[in-house]
């Protein structure tokens, strides 16, 4: 990015091994810090933390379903399983992983701002969302909660488990999301340095700011529903209960109302870590710039209003789902122009395989196959046979593990050395890159065979049934690699951090803000001095940059391929 | 960016300054239309004379335009909406816009028969006791 | 049955009328999103092979947009997928459009088991037994929670709603057993929620409605079974229930206990007592209640009489009372036969414990 | 431009990540309507289904709605509205820089919000006493618990008590309007209680001259808080106490 940095007669100050991170040492620094980047890092362990926690029920999950009479669980405590999974993963996880670590560390470097426009409510957004964590784990530690993340009424209702315990960590979890969107907005409109215009402005940006707008449009409704669950368990209160007349799809449709939109909270900030990484890689200016930002919009606003294609089947009227289902095929459009955005974007470009454009690659074949099988869902008839199957769940598994946890992955590793100032080792990289895309679609292929051959989800048992057996062994099979992949990386980039070799503060050759005008790590007021932006984000020159590849490998990261 | 400032696009085009200061003349006149609704609204629904006061539907669009009214009162001079940027405009007219997605859900019970099976009641659906009261038995 | 991975279906069998025509528009949308993923990662791969970093190619005017290109990759999915919708919409509706002639049956949903109750008055749980090629439809209600009868074979799902009615459709095409599943996670047992769809021949139909439409009515009864079905047959659980109330004394127990009666006498409960109680109650009334008892002297034969005795004595205030005949003999797991609902009552799980406990309920 | 560091005493505050004043600013507003946006949602799913189960039993929610104190609901909206002028008096004067007057108005504020939650309080009390808390110890169209009276009733000044009318509808759709005026009466009384807590710490933060209030701002930001408490009830009050047959 050309950007200049104005000379006011200040003498250029000696370069200083200040950073944010040695800045203060003590834990006190850490946990009252209102640094944008100290929170970042903040996120980034907690939601590792939960993660992990998802991660082995997930396995316990994989594990059972290998015997069609299961193995080790009760059927309660498999219950419990699955809904701590999905619970974790959605709402501690995947709706917060890549806004609040990458969006938090990156969004004030991006637009050439010191800070966020709240620091402070930005620490209260993080202890909001450990309070929150901490309440699910309290309500699964005092028995658990059985009644899967989607919470249906009357089931959770009627069920005596902890579950109004873990909506109220759900309700708290949400309102740090709302603060942190309000952050963004508050940031990405105000915080803008000179010249950073909009359509100057990283597609990551755009992206995030799309995210933050459905999480304040959408959050508040879903957390006023399961309040309404919380004071329907607690007081009596009946507002979905069918015996006062109430209706309990009611509660299906306000919790879509969020729910469906959540899948873009999730899934928009990976289109932004993308777009980033594919243009780094092929050193070259992005294909479709306004159409890739205006498909996010696109999506952030259509996207409230398909929720209703969860609901074919559950007795909303035809008229109803038809209108949900045109809408929902609309919808495949701005994430189609994207694919083809990115697609095009190697075209004459000047393409390196390091290992974050290792995970977008991966992301952009996971995402295809898990939104080309949203399109059998969006049709109200194939819907019928495959809702409530295994074949929604590899769906959405292929659209969120897929999708956000790649583009997370392969975020993390894009700016590894701008959090830390260190690079990890390529090999091992790259080599996590192709174990995660290979056990991933091991995993879940097989859950699309058996979906499609009628086995419901969240069972426990199929001994009515063993002719399934075999997918459940390999996509369990496909879980272990998977779970290796992931674990890869927690221990080479932990590894890294502490004895990675020191990286320049631009190791990527990258454009951007956060590459071209501040250090690796960066120093806690970002910039040394005020910048202004003068021009594109995006202007790499392919010709150039291969051209140094030609005859001799020039030491940086990752050599000439 | 000639000015080395910050961008201000939103505000400059709203055409306004942001620190408008509503002058205690206005603030007194709003609060004069404010209480006059109220009053009216309160006489609409309470004291209306017998054949217009069985009418629902008009009564009810009645009572809520009274409100609206009140609601462009507050949120135009009290929020400072009407002297606000551009930029609080679009929150401000977006949510109220955004609140009536919600009402896509209508179209779904507007065309099937909802009506609840007549006399269904089996279990109770909270974890505490309820119902327990009047039992025959 | 092939051999390796041949052996194994990728499909479950279509077994009804709607079946072929969902197959060929889930197939048709498969075919294009395979399409489109071969489309889109054939450009990846070729673009990231020939750019890729230090090959010698032409990077000269790049391109930063072209809204020609744009609007091509906007319009020609919007194209297809507004076919789609439309195809899709009208199998849609034409398989939630309720068939006016069509053999009509209700169903009830419970944490966790099927209820299906036939207009012939024919009650089953966990299986339906329907004539192949004749339209089904099952209006249905659940009791609880949310559940969903999904039936894989018929392509056929829908909720079960509280409070509601719904209705599902179909029309079987093919004889043969078939998978009822719940899709909707309703509870601890969710997954045990399973029961079976009999799709059968006209004559083979005609039989089992023949026989009251229950496969364990053939089976002989035991003399307790008898004697508890005769109970049950003469309402003799309307006075005589668990416990002493105003009108009966209670049985449980009853049997070589001494009787007090009231003319001062007392006799030990044998079988003897026991037939005269019940042939010619007056003879003997047991102290503090009066002569309400009906005389069934002519009523019931001397084997019924044996039988009754039988299952008199089995009664103990814990176990056996007065359960509604229908309901106990038609409880699934009774005989051998390992189908999936047997091996689920045998656990424990499902139909067994949700009757025991709504029985002791009553 | 890189004179941003904060000069106290010397006009209002800027705080570190922000260019000038006029930045800061706006970044609070813009902020504060986003997070006004949020709560409109979070009302706005309340009033949907409100309006749903009116459509579907608009003839027991009319029967329910007679229980309520139409007059005491119309003291509130009266309270209400009057502290929301005294709030735009606050913020007019938080702009001149009149501190006293300002606290003055704020006061006011509170007052009011205190005398909405006393009213609050007898009309939850009786309606406790009558058996229309929706939980289970809901009675409705019950002669019993109908008749019976409730010091919160009695206590009443003539003026602002109803005639009695009779319990008429479907018990159980009426337990549904009890949970949803409950609900949104009870969030919105939550919200008030914020604003409670909000205008205190305000007004004790001017009073010590704390150096987080350095300009008319937080004022502003406390105010829109409480306009948007105010517009809420201003649908309320309508939606729940003057129900046409």
């Amino acid at each position: 990015m050309s950007s200049t940095v104005i000379e006011q007669g200040t003498v250029e100050k000696p370069h200083s091994e200040k950073n944010y991170l040695n800045a203060d040492h003590t834990l006190k620094s850490w946990l009252l810090t209102v640094d944008h980047k100290r929170i970042g890092i903040l996120y980034l362990i907690s939601v590792t933390f939960f993660f992990f926690i998802g991660a082995i029920a997930a396995a316990m999950i994989r594990y059972e379903l290998t015997s069609p009479k299961g193995i080790l669980l009760s059927s309660e405590v498999y219950n419990k399983t699955f809904s701590a999974h999905g619970i974790y993963m959605v709402f501690q996880f995947l709706v917060v992983a890549i806004p609040a670590v990458l969006g938090n560390f990156l969004i004030p470097i991006m637009i050439g701002a010191r800070d966020m426009a709240f620091p402070r409510l930005n620490l209260l957004s993080w202890y909001m969302f450990i309070t929150g964590g901490a309440l699910i784990t309290l309500s699964f530690i005092l028995g658990g909660v059985d009644a899967g993340w989607t919470f249906y009424v009357p089931l959770s209702t009627i069920s005596e488990n902890q579950i109004s315990l873990c909506l109220v960590g759900i309700f708290i979890t949400g309102f740090s999301s709302i603060f942190t969107g309000v952050n963004f907005i508050a940031t990405i409109h105000k915080m803008r340095a000179p010249g950073m215009t909009w359509y100057r402005l990283p597609l990551f940006i755009w992206a995030h700011y799309a995210t933050a707008v459905v999480v304040i449009l959408g959050t508040p409704v879903v957390a006023i529903t399961l309040f309404l669950v919380v004071v329907e368990r607690g007081f009596g209160f009946g507002i979905f209960s069918p015996e006062l007349g109430g209706d309990p799809v009611l509660f299906q449709h306000l919790f879509w109302f969020y729910s469906h939109p959540a899948v873009y909270i999730m899934i928009l900030p990976a289109f932004g870590v993308v777009s980033e990484i594919i243009t780094c890689f092929s050193r070259r200016p992005i294909f479709g710039y306004r159409f890739i930002a205006y498909s996010s919009l696109a999506i952030a606003f259509l996207g409230f209003a398909v929720w209703g294609h969860h609901m074919f089947i559950s007795s909303q009227s035809a008229f109803q789902g038809i209108v949900f289902s045109i809408i929902t095929w609309v919808l495949a459009i701005p994430s189609a122009i994207k694919m083809f955005n990115w697609a095009t974007t190697m075209y004459k470009g000047s393409v390196h395989f390091s290992t974050p454009m290792l995970y977008a690659l991966g992301f952009m074949g996971l995402f295809l196959i898990g939104g080309l099988t949203g399109l059998h869902l969006a049709s109200l008839d194939t819907d019928i046979h495959v809702t409530g199957t295994y074949f929604i769940v590899a769906h959405f598994h292929y659209v969120m593990v897929g999708g956000t946890i790649l583009g997370y992955l392969g975020g993390i590793h894009f700016w590894f050395p701008k959090m830390f100032g260190r690079t990890y080792s390529e090999v091992w990289g790259r080599m996590s890159a192709m174990i995660v895309f290979v056990g991933f679609n091991l995993t879940f292929f097989p859950q699309f065979m058996v979906g499609y051959l009628g086995m419901p989800r969240r069972y426990h048992y199929y001994y009515f049934a063993p002719e399934w057996q075999i997918y459940h062994v390999l996509s369990t099979a496909g879980s272990s690699i998977l779970g290796l992949g992931f674990l890869m990386p927690g221990i080479y980039l932990t590894y890294a951090i502490f004895k990675g070799k020191k990286a320049g503060a631009n190791p990527w050759g990258a454009k951007g803000l956060e590459w071209e005008n501040c250090d690796s790590p960066p120093i806690t007021e970002n910039f040394e001095k005020p910048i202004i932006v003068t021009g594109s984000v995006y202007d790499y020159n392919p010709e150039e940059d291969s051209k140094l590849y030609e005859d001799e490998d020039t030491g940086m990261l990752g050599g000439k391929y | 960016m000639a000015d080395h400032g910050h961008d201000h696009s939103e505000m400059t085009k709203g055409g306004a300054h942001a620190n408008h200061i509503l002058s205690e003349r206005t603030i007194l006149i709003v609060a004069g239309g404010l209480f006059f609704l109220m009053a009216l609204t309160i006489g609409a629904a309470i004291y209306m004379p017998e054949p217009f006061k069985g009418w629902t539907i008009p009564m009810q669009c009645l009572a809520l335009a009274i409100a609206v009214a009140k609601a462009c009162l507050v949120v135009y001079y009290y929020m400072g909406v009407k002297f606000g940027t551009r930029l609080i405009k679009i929150f401000a007219y977006g949510g109220f816009v955004w609140f009536f997605m919600l009402f896509i859900m209508m179209i779904d019970y507007t065309t099937r028969p909802m009506e609840p099976v007549p006399g269904w009641e089996k279990q109770t659906s909270s974890a505490l006791p309820r119902d327990t009261v009047k039992n025959p038995e | 049955m092939g051999w390796g991975p041949f052996q194994y279906n990728i499909m479950p069998e279509p077994a009804s009328e709607h079946a072929p025509y969902y197959d060929a528009l889930f197939m048709t949308i498969t075919g294009l999103a395979v399409f489109f993923t071969i489309t889109v990662v054939a450009m990846i791969i070729f673009f990231a092979a020939r750019y890729r970093r230090g090959t010698k190619v032409n990077r000269k005017n790049i391109l930063t947009h072209h809204t020609g290109l744009e609007l091509i990759w906007m319009g020609v999915p919007l194209v297809l997928a507004f076919l789609m919708f439309g195809w899709s919409t009208k199998n849609y509706m034409a398989v939630r459009t309720m068939p006016k002639e069509a053999t009509e049956i209700f169903c009830i949903g419970k944490k966790w088991m099927w209820h299906f109750q036939h207009m012939n008055g024919v009650r089953e749980n966990n299986e339906l037994h329907v004539v192949v090629g004749k339209p089904v439809k099952i209006t249905m209600i659940s009791q609880d929670v949310i559940h969903a009868l999904y039936l894989p074979e018929m392509r056929a799902q829908y909720m079960v709603v509280p409070g509601r009615y719904t209705e599902l459709a179909f029309t079987p095409t093919k004889p043969g057993r078939y998978k009822i599943l719940c899709a909707m996670h309703c509870g601890t047992q969710h997954s045990e929620m399973v029961g079976q769809l009999y799709v059968m021949n006209p004559s083979e139909y005609a039989d089992w409605v023949d026989k009251g439409g229950n496969k364990y009515k053939n089976k002989p009864l035991t003399i307790q079974e008898a004697g508890a079905q005769i109970y049950s047959e003469k309402g003799c659980a309307n006075c005589h229930t668990g416990t002493d109330n105003p009108r009966a004394p209670t049985l449980v127990g009853i049997y070589e206990k001494t009787r007090k009666f009231t003319d001062g006498t007392s006799a030990v409960a044998d079988r003897e007592y026991l037939r005269e109680a019940i042939k010619m109650p007056h003879n003997r009334l047991t102290a503090g209640w009066e002569n309400t008892m009906p005389v069934y002297g002519g009523t019931l034969t001397e084997l019924q009489v044996l039988q009754l005795a039988e299952y008199i004595k089995t009664l103990t205030p814990g176990k056996g009372d007065f359960v509604r005949q229908d309901v106990k003999h038609s409880t699934p797991g009774s005989d051998g036969d390992s189908s999936a609902v047997d091996i689920a009552n045998k656990g424990g799980s499902a139909g067994n414990a949700q009757f025991r406990t709504s029985e002791e309920r009553r | 431009m890189s004179d941003h560091v904060a000069k106290h005493g010397d006009g209002p505050e800027v705080y570190f990540q922000y260019e000038d004043i006029d930045q800061q600013q706006e970044s609070y507003v813009v902020g504060m309507w986003s997070f006004l946006v949020t709560e409109v949602m979070f009302f706005g799913a309340l009033f949907l289904i409100y309006t749903l189960y009116r459509w579907k039993f608009h003839g027991t929610f009319f029967g329910a709605h007679e229980q309520l104190n139409w007059k005491m609901g119309g003291l509130n909206t009266m309270v209400l509205l009057f502290s929301s002028v005294m709030v735009a008096f606050a913020v007019h004067f938080a702009q001149k820089g009149k501190t006293n007057k300002q606290l003055v108005c704020l006061g006011v504020t509170l007052l009011c919000a205190f005398g909405f939650l006393v009213i609050k309080t007898f009309e939850y009390g009786a309606k406790f006493d009558h058996h229309l808390f929706p939980n289970h110890s809901f009675s409705y169209a019950d002669p019993e618990h109908h008749e019976s009276k409730s010091w919160w009733d009695e206590a009443l000044p003539a003026a602002l008590k109803i005639e009695k009318h009779e319990q008429e509808g479907n018990p159980k759709n009426a337990r549904l309007f009890y949970s949803i005026y409950f609900t949104m009466t009870g969030l919105h009384g939550l919200h008030v209680i914020i604003g409670i807590i909000a205008i205190t710490a305000l007004m004790v933060l001017i009073k010590i001259r704390s150096p987080l209030i350095t300009d008319y701002i937080p004022t502003e930001l406390v105010g829109l808080y409480w306009h948007f408490v105010d517009l809420v009830w201003i649908f309320l009050y309508p939606l729940f106490y003057l129900i046409p047959r």
